[in-house]
């Protein structure tokens, strides 16, 4: 690994994160020691399906992808007779700008994963489950083979686990570069060899998903969490987040700070804490001019709202979103046109071009925005932006028509005057 | 070109398609298998692949041009792929494609004439705590300063 | 389960539909279309062109009107300000993508988008950006060219190909604005139904060599009718330029389309129905001549036809027939085969009737049949035996011979039927098309090509078709039902009979009377 | 019947109108017809051929299709002026032009200017600006119907 | 010789006649063309020469010769292609009985300058150009037209209802002038009233003169009295006829016109009379004289009269370019309410007055 160091920095010792300071704990071994594969044990041993399922309910698991929809729910939704082969789908396609936590999960505890999957697919009743990781992620898929290997070796994966009768293959497949594939029903598509474009729903993959047959999908980190919900139960995991967001969260935090890094902390951990405490404050010089407090595709905050809860329904609340915890600092140096930019640049290029709002709207867009930062801004232009993110949200066939006119519509009105501010003064 | 396939190379890829239900789905990794062998997915590669699978070459061709980590003409040796999304370009994405470009003498999009080097701007790497990073074929490099770039190129083969 | 019937209300009219019905259907049995471009009811629904949402009382988002079934009690708006809005947005999209050459192109009066955007657009376009340039004459087929610019990515053409034909020639390369449809490398659609590509795109981004530039859509005069061309049967649209009053030879027919009817044809027409209407227009005889004394004399229908009935009334009155010999057709419409048999079977009671049909061709397993002839049931239902036309046969103790039809030109080579026919001495050629028969013939009556005469066909699977004409006859030209009555009139036998048919519905009851087949 | 006759006085007035002019008229052609120039002239009338009234900027006349920079017909053949022309006087064929930005030309282009009644909806109509009817010819007439066929090349011109 | 002399006249009187009507067809653009500030017909030449579009009423001469003859269908050929003959007849054989002038005394002859100088001349005259109706009602019904049909009977219908009047009005003047010759006539119209006044109708029998005048523009059929042809929209008797055929009808309304300047010339204007000249010069009443060769005086006899001709010639045109038509039920009204009452009062009071002076 040319750059190792890099794998490792500024980790806070938690439910997920508990071990990522070991340099081998990607190695069976070194995981085993550590307690591996006891909530596997557990599971497949002294638990019932439906009994897992409830615990996961319980624990109040929301997802870790970006939706935060609850774990158990999801799998309660795939039909209990079926006589299709249910499917069980890692989203590991970790494309959301400022999101890396499943990266280092899968780097530094494979096995973690693997336990989590082994978990879900027992209480669902999976015997095939795919890991969908994407294409640049190489090393990482080197890795997770490896663990998987090294599992299947031990008689975790493969035929009759732990001597229980249950069945279980992963398989890893590795995109090859297309944001969208991290949407559910386009990495559904992906997966079965075509065009990452997304699925209409209903029907939901639940009943309907991959080659046609009830399919689960899972963030990796939620798949991560589920050994820890068995193996110190629900209360405890309910104990470390909100009511009804358990557990800890994975926040992820890039941009001008001392740390960028990822910390593990609770669910409702505030964003001023996040970002001056774990990550140490902005570096010398710099002072806050805004945060993107979920990714990307998050609307973004202003200095001044950084007194927030990070979960769900808080951030809700503001009109934002916690989406992938992916916390992105900007400093005041930085125009927002140019982080504008960005963002109009990334939705235009990974748009599938499927639907017609999200592939022409997204281009549009981008376009005025070229065209403004090249210093022909017209008058209105700002209000173009405001009304074309607003056509585009909530008509198109994925989240992704959402997830690209949110933060334009966020950008334009919270900083419009500086948006003007580049325009050609006059009627232009 | 797709006629020196390994055997090895062969076997894996067969190893692939047996992992899936439907033989079209292994298309991706059995490209991606293809491609780090030949460099490119070419007409060649399509049909090989499409009577792999037994597809239609068009469906190839449908998902190569969809993802971009398909070529379908061969980069250089050394494809440095840098980000310039905005965890990076806040931390200065834009002066390392600045320095690249001059230190290569090419342009984003571009190979170098001796085919060692192509130059690609991506998006998003998922390495955005290390910004600005960019990716050497699969290597990740991140904490980019031009003084670590220099040293990074002079390192290479 | 007993289908329960679902009671919804669209636009304030409540509907009952069945189970599994979606909104467009069930706005369609309401009677109000909901704008969609991707959505085609052959295909299952994809959703990807956003401009069919609707409001559904109690959600928060638009929803799809081609993907979204109905539920017991739903309350749907098409028409509310924030669908009008979306649609409005959504054809802002398309628009800003689209060049609007609508004057040059040929699909202008039928667009789906001109449509939609008279109904829901109407504003001034606000893109201001350059338009994406991409290929313009892209030739997909023989006779298809795509223009990309004018796409807008419904994919109803890849859809078709891979559903409906399973020949996947078309797809959608590249991903996000620069997507775009294509063929494989140098791979041209090719397959018997490619022309439909042109009748599924909702712009006119693929259009047909064969009609592109030559006329604007709203001149034409679209009737319905049938294929000819097998006996399968199609239902088509023939698209008909009454033309211009100071140019001559711009009245004529410019294409024929799929016309959807779910026993026959689906909504499908196979490539040679579509492009082989040329065939139906060409070599048209329009002239009524009487080789008298080998010149060519122009007559009128009354001369002619009583020139004729001299010839065959005495042999009617000494019950002396059996030199008189008609060759007959299985183009011609369930009506006149029925007069056919009625005059010369019947009433003449003639022995040596055949029939002479164009050779058959094959088939291609899914409309086109090898018979390639429109009306052979209804002969064979009317109790007509099929016989081929043998020459012996025909002109052994032969004195006059009728002939329906161009075909036998076809079967026979030229010099043997010359020889076989010169020993007839009366011969006439009852025709729509020239064929080189009018060298060996007497007399040459004009008959009504297939499109210009209204009637009845029956197809191979036993179904009766109407059809009614879709262009004037040609010159002097008649329909071969009207020839028949007239001359039956003019042979006196029947008279009475023969002058209540006057029109090709009466005759159709006559025969639902006597035929059961035709009741 | 007495009132009646007031009449008669009044056709005297207007008797006496006429001879006026007549007499006014009269005098200034005289004087005309000797030479003698007067500021006045016995008539207003203007001597159509030799003298003409100015058009108005408004006017119609005969038509002229515009040719594009490269000396091409404007026209891409839409056909909308023959859809909307009231006396069909229009007739249009159209040709594929080589050039993808055209696409269509007009191969025949004809307007028979014997039916044509100067409505000027054709011009209107042209989403191209390529017929107009500024040419300022307004004596059409031709001594056979042949002549007042107006094609391509005549339109051009 | 006297039969040359008669013939020399008639040719002489048939041109002046013709070429009259003629120029009358020109006189008429150009007068109307001057009342309404225009310039008039000036574009007929010959070699580039124009004139005045004095070659006007040739060309129009050869259009009508060389158009169509057209008869309509079912018509009766000859009973259609005879009225246009008739109309122009009647009405060319009046000028016979017109004195051009004093007689003439030329080799000892004397030779009147008038053809035919019947004794019922003036009866002559109105007989003839009653006869003239017989043209219009022939053309109205011969064209199978029920338009022109209307046209000639509202055209017979008027004439008639005129000629009463216009008789009626004569009948004064023939009190005073006791005679039908209308060399007489003239003849008395020379000597003066009251010692300076001319002894000319018009003085002597004003009233008679106007009713005259009016009754007289009637029977030339044009515009205030343009019933029976009504060109522009109600149709008349000619309405089927085209070329020659018209154009005859077109020459004998303008001969019609002067003929009722001869008329009225001769009748009311003293004819050929000048005042004051006398067979060897003026004689001025307020004493002085002039003396004149005789046949100077001749000449300023015929000038007289082409003057006073082409006077009245030119005032009906001024009337008919001035008025508009009459309504059917007013032209009834004055006709018969009004023109013959009040020559039935003229022929009352010339009688009267006739007797007190007696």
């Amino acid at each position: 690994m040319a750059c190792s160091k890099a794998w490792t920095r500024h980790v806070d010792e938690k439910i997920l994160t508990e071990h990522f300071g070991l340099a081998n704990l990607y190695e069976i071994e070194a995981y085993l020691e550590r307690g591996g594969y006891r909530a596997v044990t557990k599971a497949l041993q002294e638990m019932t399906p439906d009994g897992i399922m409830d615990e996961v309910k319980k624990a109040g698991l929301r997802g870790r992808g970006g939706a935060g929809f609850p774990a158990g729910m999801k799998w309660s939704f795939v039909p209990k007779t079926s006589d299709k082969p249910k499917y069980l789908c890692v989203n590991a396609d970790e494309g959301e700008p400022g999101t890396f936590k499943d990266r280092y999960i899968l780097t530094h505890n494979p096995h973690l994963l693997i336990e989590g999957i082994i978990i879900a697919s027992f209480s669902v009743g999976i015997h095939a489950a795919y890991v969908y990781i994407r294409g640049e992620y190489e090393a990482v898929a080197q890795r997770l083979e490896q663990a998987l290997a090294q599992a299947a070796q031990k008689g975790y994966l493969g035929k009759s686990i732990l001597e229980t009768g249950f069945d279980l293959d992963v398989f890893v497949h590795r995109g090859a570069g297309a944001y969208i594939c991290g949407e559910e029903t386009a990495l559904l598509e992906s997966l079965e060899g075509k065009r990452g474009h997304p699925r209409l729903k209903p029907p939901f993959p639940a009943t309907v998903g991959l080659f046609q047959c009830p399919t689960v999908i899972n963030n990796v980190e939620t798949l991560a969490n589920i050994p820890a919900i068995i193996q110190k139960g629900a209360p405890w995991f309910l104990d470390k987040g909100l009511a009804k967001d358990g557990g800890t969260r994975i926040f992820g935090v890039s941009g001008p700070v001392v740390r960028p890094g990822i910390y593990e902390l609770p669910v409702g951990t505030s964003l001023r804490e996040i970002i001056y405490t774990h990550a140490g404050g902005l570096k010398p010089g710099k002072k806050l001019k805004a945060v993107i407090p979920g990714g990307m595709s998050a609307p973004i905050l202003k200095a001044d709202e950084i007194d927030i809860k990070m979960d769900f329904d808080s951030l809700a609340g503001v009109g934002s979103m916690l989406g992938s915890a992916a916390v992105i600092v900007i400093d005041e140096a930085t125009p927002i046109l140019d982080v504008l930019k960005k963002v109009a640049k990334f939705y235009a290029h990974e748009s599938c071009g499927q639907c017609t709002p999200c592939r022409i709207g997204t281009s549009w867009i981008h376009k005025i925005i070229k065209r403004m930062s090249a210093g022909h801004g017209e008058k209105g232009d700002v209000d173009e932006l405001v009304r074309l993110a607003s056509n585009i949200k909530g008509k198109t066939l994925c989240p992704m028509g959402d997830a690209a006119s949110l933060p334009v519509l966020s950008l334009a009105q919270k900083f419009k005057n500086e948006l003007e501010s580049c325009l050609k003064d006059g009627s232009g | 070109m797709i006629a020196g396939l390994s055997s090895e190379l062969k076997k894996k890829i067969a190893e692939v398609v047996a992992r899936y239900p439907k033989k079209e789905a292994a298309i991706l990794p059995v490209l991606h298998l293809i491609q780090r062998e030949t460099g490119a997915i070419g007409a060649d590669e399509e049909r090989w692949v499409a009577g792999l699978l037994e597809i239609r070459p068009i469906k190839v061709r449908e998902v190569v041009t969809f993802y971009t980590m398909y070529h379908q003409k061969p980069v250089g040796r050394f494809h440095i792929q840098v980000c310039s999304n905005l965890p990076c370009s806040l931390m200065g994405g834009e002066k390392v494609i600045d320095h690249l470009q001059r230190r290569l003498g090419i342009k984003i999009g571009e190979t170098t004439p001796d085919q060692r080097f192509t130059l690609s701007e991506v998006e998003c790497l998922g390495a955005c705590e290390q910004a600005p990073c960019m990716m050497i074929n699969f290597d990740y490099y991140g904490d980019l300063t031009p003084e670590k770039i220099d040293g990074l190129l002079k390192g290479l083969d | 389960m007993e289908s329960a019937g679902m009671k919804i209300v669209i636009d304030d009219r409540p509907v009952e539909v069945e189970e599994g019905t979606t909104i467009l259907q069930a706005a369609k049995q309401a009677g109000l279309h909901i704008p969609h471009l991707c959505f085609h009811p052959a295909f299952v629904p994809e959703g990807s062109c956003r401009i069919c949402l609707v409001e559904i009382e109690g959600l928060p988002k638009l929803e799809l009107a081609c993907a979204t079934a109905v539920r017991d009690g739903m309350k749907i708006s098409t028409q509310s300000p924030r669908v009008r809005e979306a649609r409005r947005g959504v054809l802002e999209f398309l628009m800003a993508d689209h060049p609007l050459d609508c004057p040059i192109c040929d699909k202008a009066g039928e667009c789906k988008l001109q449509d939609y955007y008279q109904e829901y657009g109407l504003f001034e376009g606000a893109f201001k950006e350059a338009k994406e340039k991409r290929d313009k004459i892209i030739k997909i087929a023989e006779k298809l060219i795509l223009d990309r610019e004018r796409c807008i990515l419904c994919t109803r053409c890849v859809r078709f190909l891979s559903e409906i034909t399973k020949t996947q020639e078309l797809g959608v390369f590249r991903r996000g604005i620069h997507s775009e449809i294509s063929t494989y490398e140098d791979a041209p659609v090719q397959n018997n139904y490619s022309g439909n590509l042109v009748d599924l795109c909702p712009v006119g981004a693929i259009t047909d060599t064969e009609f592109r530039f030559k006329t604007r859509t709203w001149f034409l005069a679209q009737s319905e009718s049938i294929c000819p061309l097998c006996s399968r049967g199609c239902n088509i649209y023939v698209d008909y330029h009454p033309g211009f009053t100071r140019i001559p030879g711009t009245a004529k027919i410019y294409r024929i389309r799929a016309r959807e009817n779910l026993e026959v044809n689906g909504r499908w027409i196979c490539d040679f129905g579509r492009y082989g209407f040329p065939s139906l227009e060409k070599d048209r005889g329009d002239k009524i001549l009487w080789k008298k004394e080998g010149r060519d004399t122009i007559m009128s229908w009354e001369k002619i036809l009583s020139l004729l009935a001299e010839k065959l009334r005495p042999r009617h009155r000494t019950k002396n027939t059996s030199n008189i010999a008609v060759v007959a057709n299985t183009w011609m419409t369930n009506e006149e085969l029925f007069l056919f048999k009625k005059i010369f079977k019947d009433d003449l009671g003639l022995k040596k009737i055949f029939f002479a049909d164009p050779r058959p061709g094959s088939g291609d397993g899914f409309l086109l049949q090898a018979e390639r002839t429109p009306n052979a049931r209804a002969a064979k239902e009317m109790g007509l035996e099929l016989n081929p036309v043998n020459l012996d046969d025909l002109s052994k103790n032969t004195d006059v011979l009728i002939i329906f039809g161009p075909f036998l030109a076809d079967l026979h080579d030229p010099s043997s039927l010359k020889n076989d026919l010169d020993k007839i001495r009366t011969k006439v050629l009852v025709s729509s098309h020239r064929s080189g028969l009018e060298s060996y013939v007497d007399f040459i009556l004009p008959a009504s090509g297939i499109l210009e005469k209204t009637g009845s066909l029956t197809n191979r699977d036993g179904l009766v078709q109407k059809f009614s004409a879709v262009c004037p006859p040609c010159g002097d030209s008649r329909p071969e039902w009207s020839v028949l009555i007239e001359l039956a009139k003019e042979l006196r036998i029947n008279a009475g009979y023969y002058s209540r048919l006057t029109q090709p519905e009466v005759i159709l009851k006559e025969m639902g009377k006597e035929i059961a087949f035709f009741r | 019947m007495i009132r009646s006759l007031g009449y008669f006085w009044e056709l005297i007035k207007g008797s006496l109108i006429t001879a006026r002019h007549f007499v006014v008229n009269m005098w200034f052609h005289t004087l005309k017809l000797f030479g003698i120039k007067t500021k006045r002239r016995g008539a207003v009338t203007i001597q159509y051929p030799e003298q003409k009234k100015a058009l108005a900027s408004r006017h119609r006349s005969l038509q002229r299709l515009l040719k594009r920079q490269d000396l091409k017909p404007r026209c891409v053949s839409c056909m909308l002026c023959v859809t909307v022309c009231p006396s069909e006087c229009i007739y249009v064929e159209a040709a594929e032009d080589p050039d993808p930005d055209i696409q269509k030309y007009p191969s025949t282009f004809i307007i028979d200017l014997s039916r044509c009644c100067f409505c000027g909806f054709c011009v209107e109509a042209c989403p191209e600006d390529a017929i107009r009817m500024d040419t300022g010819k307004i004596d059409l007439a031709q001594s056979t119907r042949q002549d007042l066929i107006y094609d391509l090349d005549k339109l051009l011109k | 010789m006297d039969i040359v002399i008669v013939l020399i006249k008639i040719v002489l009187a048939l041109v002046w006649f013709l070429v009259l009507t003629l120029y009358l067809t020109w006189l008429e653009r150009k007068e109307s063309a001057v009342i309404q500030d225009r310039v008039g017909a000036n574009r007929a030449s010959i070699f580039g020469i124009r004139i005045l579009g004095l070659f006007q009423p040739f060309a129009d001469a050869i259009k009508m010769i060389f158009k169509e003859d057209f008869v309509p269908a079912f018509s009766k050929k000859f009973l259609h292609t005879l009225a246009p003959f008739l109309s122009f007849f009647f009405v060319a054989i009046c000028i016979t009985a017109m004195p051009f002038g004093n007689d003439i005394m030329v080799g000892g002859r004397t030779i009147s300058l008038q053809i035919f100088d019947a004794n019922v001349g003036l009866l002559f005259v109105l007989a003839m150009l009653s006869l003239g109706i017989y043209g219009i009602l022939l053309s109205g019904w011969a064209s199978n037209n029920r338009y022109s049909l209307l046209g000639g009977i509202r055209g017979a219908a008027q004439l008639i209802s005129y000629e009463v009047a216009l008789g009626l009005s004569l009948v004064g003047l023939i009190m005073v002038f006791p005679s039908l010759k209308l060399s007489e006539i003239v003849q008395s119209q020379g000597g003066l009233l009251f010692g300076f006044l001319p002894k000319w109708g018009v003085f002597l029998q004003p009233l008679g003169f106007i009713i005259f005048l009016f009754a007289a523009l009637a029977e030339t059929k044009r515009v205030p009295f343009d019933l029976p042809e009504g060109e522009s929209e109600i149709i008349g008797f000619f309405t089927e006829y085209g070329g020659l055929k018209w154009g005859l009808f077109m020459m004998t309304d303008f001969m019609e016109i002067i003929i009722v300047s001869t008329l009225l010339t001769t009748l009311f204007f003293g004819g050929w009379q000048v005042p004051w000249l006398s067979a060897d010069g003026f004689q001025f009443p307020w004493g002085g004289q002039w003396q004149m060769a005789r046949w100077l005086v001749i000449i300023f006899q015929v000038l007289a009269f082409n003057i006073k001709v082409f006077f009245f010639c030119w005032l009906q045109i001024l009337i008919r370019w001035t008025y508009p038509r009459f309504r059917y039920d007013q032209l009834m009204d004055m006709g018969w309410k009004l023109l013959v009452p009040l020559s039935l009062v003229n022929i009352v009071g010339t009688g009267l007055l006739l007797m007190v002076i007696k």
